[in-house]
């Protein structure tokens, strides 16, 4: 990896980064050399005592000039500053929406480590393992302050908040070993709060997945948590509580008891274990305890994927 | 215009006329004023923010403060601008004895307000609506209502501290006035006036933010 | 500038508080989302009625009046520009 | 340049009959007892005493930074712990903007130079100047018992949560310094733009104004009007902090965006309250020793103005990764690229100043021709920021941190050194030697460019910012940057010895050494206690340097005033 320049290009959308890089890079050294050569040209030929001839009356020779520069150097630069504006916000937009079949790793970082789960269940700590060429999406949250999940090689950064998941998407091209930083300061060992990248060929991620199985996939996970945490007492089967039936749940519109209608995404059941009194479901009573301070933001990835993972009933007859 | 040679020097040397002197200090206090609409503004947009993310809480909780207490004093604070701007016009007219205890009368419904304001804290505190010490709501809405109490106990303090400060000046223009009519004393207490009608404004905002939220 | 007449101050103390009592009041009923649109539109005018009857706004110097409306519009753009965030934010 | 005090071609300004005479009648001999410094109403005294105060903090926050760049000469945290780092490029940051760069050039330089500039005799307010500094003061006493009781972590921007839940330092003091200080700004901006408005001498119209003080005037509405907003965050920061109400921390209820928003809205637009005094002051140098009026001296003005609005609307290009909405991000990243135009307009028009002049290069001139050229590399990558897909990369790296010290420490600095230069002899009564001050100026050019140039090499390589220790590879340019930082030091603390040499041992200076026009060279050097005896009258436009005709619009004002 160079030190020097942009590093190496590991990602679908590093090409094209590097493209609007670069030309960004020579219209804007094109004009400042025009810029410096003006001023040593200018500074040189009418320096005090030269020989060259200056304007009888130099007030009016700059007004005779202005007329016919100033409207080209307000308007140039505008035209440059829309096309790259809209070159840059293309890839910006493009990298905000990820596509449908990404694979979702999910990541948790806390100071000062990342901790990283695929979604068959293998977790790593500040390294991650992904396939080339195929579209990865991150999901991801911080137990505590704000971090950022910065690959240099990918081009890509986004921070990572406490209390919201944020999203990144992209597709590694390049098999290798790349940098992960943390790039919002986070305390005391914020520098070393990094990892590495490793892009495997398709192949060798299969075995690398099979060989780190050691754990339960995330949906199973999450069940046995749900057992653990005792959520199976009220919103299991069998329960005697009136508690709302989570089957099917995920990404439905889920009407509250104050009339507001939320959609169960990630962020809602994250708030329901944490916060249960917050958005009560209508014709619920607020009983469900908080599970704030019991519950690691690693376990409840685990629970939201296995609610995910329940089927509506119907379609699932027991 | 010719130049004109520099006045005798002391108070205000540098203004060429008491025109120039008065333009400056309205135009000086008008733009301490828009400062002053940035600085509680600030503390609104982060209000309305932390509303949007908990109405229900801001609703119950709004509900636990003294509206009857609340009402008396934005009517006393309403009733105390209305003393000033009389006490501008008495001072305009160099009556000076009116100034004085209309300036009096300002500062004393500056006191009550404050008085009634304390009294409210109090009972806000036995009512265990005070964040830092023996905070205790309804479980449902606790998280919300905390945050809504942070925002009501900052907001009326802030308040508090711009009233208390228009009291001590509104008070120390009476008795200048009091002691000794000074052809500057009318365009000086115009200027205290602003001050305290916009601190009157910033109540006037307040009131329906922390005390009507949610009465139905 | 001639200081406002007793009878627009008094006046006008009597439209503030005839406001601030349309404000109570309006609070108790079950209006929805119109109970703070109304707060908002009373207190905007209780402050209209400060500003321009006991302030003497209407009268101030141009500059005066165009600071009035500097603050208030650097207010609204902290606001507005703030909401293409908060308003559409995906989580 | 420091011939002879003879009359400059100014229009019809009238040079007073003090103007050369004898010296006695300076707003130095006042006194020297610390009374009469610490009481002063004058504005030219409060200058002096902000000038002495930022320095000191300059030099303080210089100091962490050279701890810095040691640190940094190798990847591993050999010098200093990572507590210890992080709490140096705290108070580098918190110093360097809130006691340096923001005050710099308006409390010192503005504070002398706009009533001089405007033919009055003081500021509208001067006491209220006074409270100013003492503001400054007590702000800065917070900040130092901060520091003497072990530091800040939290770095200048004080994110929340990490600076309301999480740093175990202290961090109420800085907010409460900070918050101070605060107030100190506001109430030099309102006694700005009151004299501005209201004591310009007769005949001096808003198009007569030197670009300074329109500088001075557009920097002080920004100042006023954002400045109340960082005064309320910090409050709120410090409420929740202190008592645990949930306004910014996820964890209490609170939106941690809520608090880059507001933090932003003021800071983004503080960054122009840096540059727009430096660009006042690189226009009066560039326009004196080109002996040549501003080239488009009205888009100049202009150009102020827009900067100072545009400068409002763009804070959400700091928060293009924070996790904001994506359509702010294309809102912000379009309205970002909208205020580099104006400020390309005046590098332009900079430029062609030059054109048909004769240049004189003295001290100040190649402070301002460095500025120029800093500042155009400074805002030249500040678009690669404006641009969405770039900024996403480059954000939080060493680029934006090359970025920013090319804008406010090569220009702003860079042009605050060139200003003390150009009027030294005006507040000093004395000169100093050129040839040093020359040597000083490229000194620093060369230092700067070599301390902060690899850093952008190192932030497109992916080097994050706040980082105590690194990966091996970015070694090389760290150790470039550490030693061009040798060099910068030294062309930092150059000035100090033959400044003060010139102070003790210089040769007196005339009413006007640099055949300058502008009303401040038409009083003595230094200039008496209320500035001018008798008021100026002006009915010329600005840097009249050449006779000649003068333009239409200026005779219509003419007209106006007759």
């Amino acid at each position: 990896m160079s030190a020097f320049g942009l590093p190496e290009q590991a990602s679908s959308i590093a090409v094209r980064v590097d493209h609007l890089f670069y030309a960004v890079t020579l219209v804007t050294g094109v004009t400042a050399l025009g810029v410096l050569i003006a001023m040593i040209f200018f500074g040189i030929r009418y320096r005090e005592g030269s020989k060259a001839r200056r304007a009888e009356d130099v007030p009016a020779a700059q007004a005779r000039a202005r007329r016919r520069v100033e409207v080209a150097w307000t308007l140039i630069p505008l035209l440059l500053f829309i096309s790259a504006f809209v070159w840059a916000s293309r890839i910006y937009v493009e990298r905000a929406t990820p596509p449908a079949d990404a694979i979702e790793i999910f990541v948790v970082a806390k100071q000062w480590m990342w901790k990283l789960q695929h979604p068959g269940g293998q977790r790593e700590i500040e390294e991650l393992h992904i396939p080339r060429g195929q579209p990865v999406k991150l999901v991801m949250t911080s137990q505590d302050v704000i971090h950022s999940f910065f690959v240099p090689a990918f081009r890509l950064k986004q921070d990572v908040l406490p209390g919201a998941y944020t999203q990144m998407w992209f597709t590694a091209t390049k098999v290798g070993r790349y940098h992960l930083f943390c790039a919002e300061y986070c305390g005391t060992d914020h520098s070393r709060m990094g990892g590495d990248i490793v892009v495997m060929e398709p192949a060798d991620f299969q075995r690398w997945l099979v060989e780190h199985r050691g754990a339960v996939d995330m949906a199973a996970r999450g069940e046995s948590l749900f057992r653990e945490f005792g959520c199976s007492g009220c919103h299991g089967q069998n329960a005697s509580v009136h508690a709302p039936n989570l089957a099917g749940l995920f990404g439905r519109p889920v009407p509250l008891s104050d009339g507001r209608t939320v959609v169960a995404d990630e962020r809602y059941i994250h708030d329901s274990i944490l916060l249960p009194r917050q958005e009560i479901a209508a014709g619920y009573a607020p009983i469900m305890p908080s599970f704030a301070g019991q519950i690691g933001e690693d376990d409840i990835l685990a629970l939201i994927e296995y609610i995910k993972s329940l089927a509506p009933e119907k379609e699932r007859p027991r | 215009m010719t130049a004109s040679p520099a006045p005798a020097l002391g108070i205000a040397g540098q203004f060429e006329d008491v025109r120039q002197r008065h333009a400056a200090a309205t135009l000086g206090m008008w733009i301490f004023l828009a400062t002053e609409v940035l600085f509680f503004g600030a503390l609104f947009f982060a209000y309305s923010i932390a509303r949007a993310q908990a109405p229900d809480a801001f609703a119950a909780a709004s509900r636990h403060t003294n509206i009857v207490l609340g009402t008396a004093n934005t009517a006393i604070l309403l009733t105390s601008s209305l003393m000033m701007v009389l006490a501008v016009r008495s001072a305009s007219m160099e009556a000076r004895r009116t100034t004085v205890m209309l300036l009096v009368a300002t500062a004393v419904l500056g006191v009550a307000f404050a008085a009634i304001k304390l009294t409210e804290y109090r009972l806000d505190y036995l009512d265990h609506l005070v964040p830092v010490l023996d905070f205790a709501f309804d479980p449902r809405y606790e998280r919300g209502a905390r945050i809504f109490f942070g925002f009501y106990f900052a907001t009326t303090a802030l308040h508090l501290l711009h009233l208390s400060i228009g009291v001590v000046v509104v008070l120390a223009f009476a008795w200048r006035t009091h002691r000794s009519w000074s052809p500057e004393l009318p365009h000086s207490i115009e200027i205290v006036g602003l001050y305290w009608h916009f601190v009157d404004v910033v109540w006037i905002f307040l009131y329906p933010c922390l005390y009507l939220v949610a009465r139905a | 500038m001639n200081p406002p007449s007793l009878r627009s101050c008094i006046g006008t103390w009597i439209a503030l508080l005839v406001l601030l009592a349309l404000t109570c009041g309006s609070s108790y009923l079950r209006l929805g989302a119109l109970n703070l649109a109304t707060n908002l539109a009373i207190a905007v005018a209780k402050a209209l009625l400060v500003l321009f009857v006991f302030m003497r706004l209407g009268s101030s110097s141009t500059m005066v009046r165009l600071v009035a409306v500097i603050g208030v519009t650097t207010l609204t753009l902290l606001v507005c520009l703030s909401m293409t965030d908060f308003a559409i934010r995906g989580w | 340049m420091t011939s002879a005090s003879s009359p400059v071609a100014t229009g019809d300004i009238p040079l007073p009959p003090n103007a050369v005479a004898a010296r006695g009648s300076s707003y130095l001999d006042g006194g020297m007892t610390l009374r009469s410094w610490l009481l002063t109403h004058d504005h030219k005294r409060i200058a002096i005493l902000y000038t002495l105060s930022i320095t000191a903090f300059f030099f303080i926050g210089g100091a962490a930074a050279t701890l810095i760049r040691l640190e940094l000469a190798t990847p591993m945290g050999d010098v200093v712990s990572a507590e210890t780092y992080n709490k140096l490029f705290t108070m580098h940051g918190v110093i360097m903007v809130w006691f340096f760069l923001i005050p710099s050039i308006p409390s010192t330089l503005g504070n002398f130079l706009l009533p001089l500039m405007i033919g009055a005799r003081d500021l509208a307010f001067p006491r209220l100047n006074l409270a100013s500094w003492y503001l400054y003061v007590g702000g800065a006493l917070f900040t130092i018992a901060a520091m003497l009781l072990g530091g800040v972590d939290t770095g200048w921007t004080f994110y929340a949560p990490f600076s309301t839940m999480f740093s175990n330092t202290h961090v109420i003091y800085v907010l409460a310094g900070v918050f101070v200080v605060g107030f100190s700004s506001i109430l030099t901006g309102i006694n700005f733009i009151v004299t501005v408005h209201k004591m310009r001498a007769p005949g001096l119209t808003w198009f007569r104004l030197p670009l300074f003080v329109w500088a001075q005037y557009a920097t002080s509405a920004i100042l006023v009007l954002a400045t109340p907003v960082l005064a309320m965050t910090l409050v709120l920061l410090a409420v929740e902090r202190l008592f645990g109400i949930g306004i910014f921390d996820p964890n209490l209820g609170g939106d941690p965006l809520l608090f880059q928003h507001l933090f932003w809205f003021y800071s983004h637009p503080a960054v122009y309250v840096m540059v727009l005094p430096a660009m006042g002051v690189v226009s009066e140098l560039v326009a004196c020793f080109s002996r040549n009026p501003i080239f488009g001296y009205k888009a100049m003005a202009y150009a102020i103005l827009a900067i100072a609005v545009i400068g409002f609307l763009v804070w959400g290009h700091h928060m293009f990764v924070s996790g904001q909405s994506m359509y702010a991000g294309v809102v912000f990243s379009m309205l970002s690229f909208l205020v580099a135009i104006p400020s390309a307009i005046k590098v332009f028009n900079w430029t062609a100043t030059l054109w048909h002049g004769r240049i004189v290069y003295s001290a100040p001139m190649l402070y301002a021709l460095g500025f120029v050229g800093l500042f155009t590399i400074g805002g030249m990558t500040g678009l690669f920021l404006a641009a969405l897909a770039l900024d996403v990369h480059l954000t939080d790296t060493y680029f934006v941190i090359a970025h920013f010290h090319y804008i406010m420490v090569g220009g702003s600095v860079s042009a605050y050194l060139g200003g003390i230069h150009f009027w030294w002899p005006k507040i000093t009564g004395r000169m100093y030697s050129d040839r040093w001050a020359r040597f000083a100026a490229i000194l620093l050019f060369v230092g700067f460019n070599f301390t902060f140039f690899p850093q952008y090499l190192l932030g497109m390589a992916g080097m994050p910012r706040r980082y105590h220790e690194y990966p091996p590879e970015f070694q090389t340019l760290n150790v470039l940057s550490s030693a061009g930082a040798v060099i910068l030091a030294l062309g930092y603390l150059l000035p100090l010895f033959y400044l003060t040499w010139s102070l003790l041992r210089g040769p007196r200076a005339t009413a006007n050494p640099w055949k300058a026009t502008g009303l401040e060279w038409q009083t003595s050097s230094p200039p008496p206690e209320h500035n001018f005896d008798t008021v100026p009258v002006v009915d010329s436009p600005p840097y009249a340097y050449r006779p000649g005709v003068i333009s239409p619009a200026v005779v219509q004002a003419r007209e106006g005033t007759g």
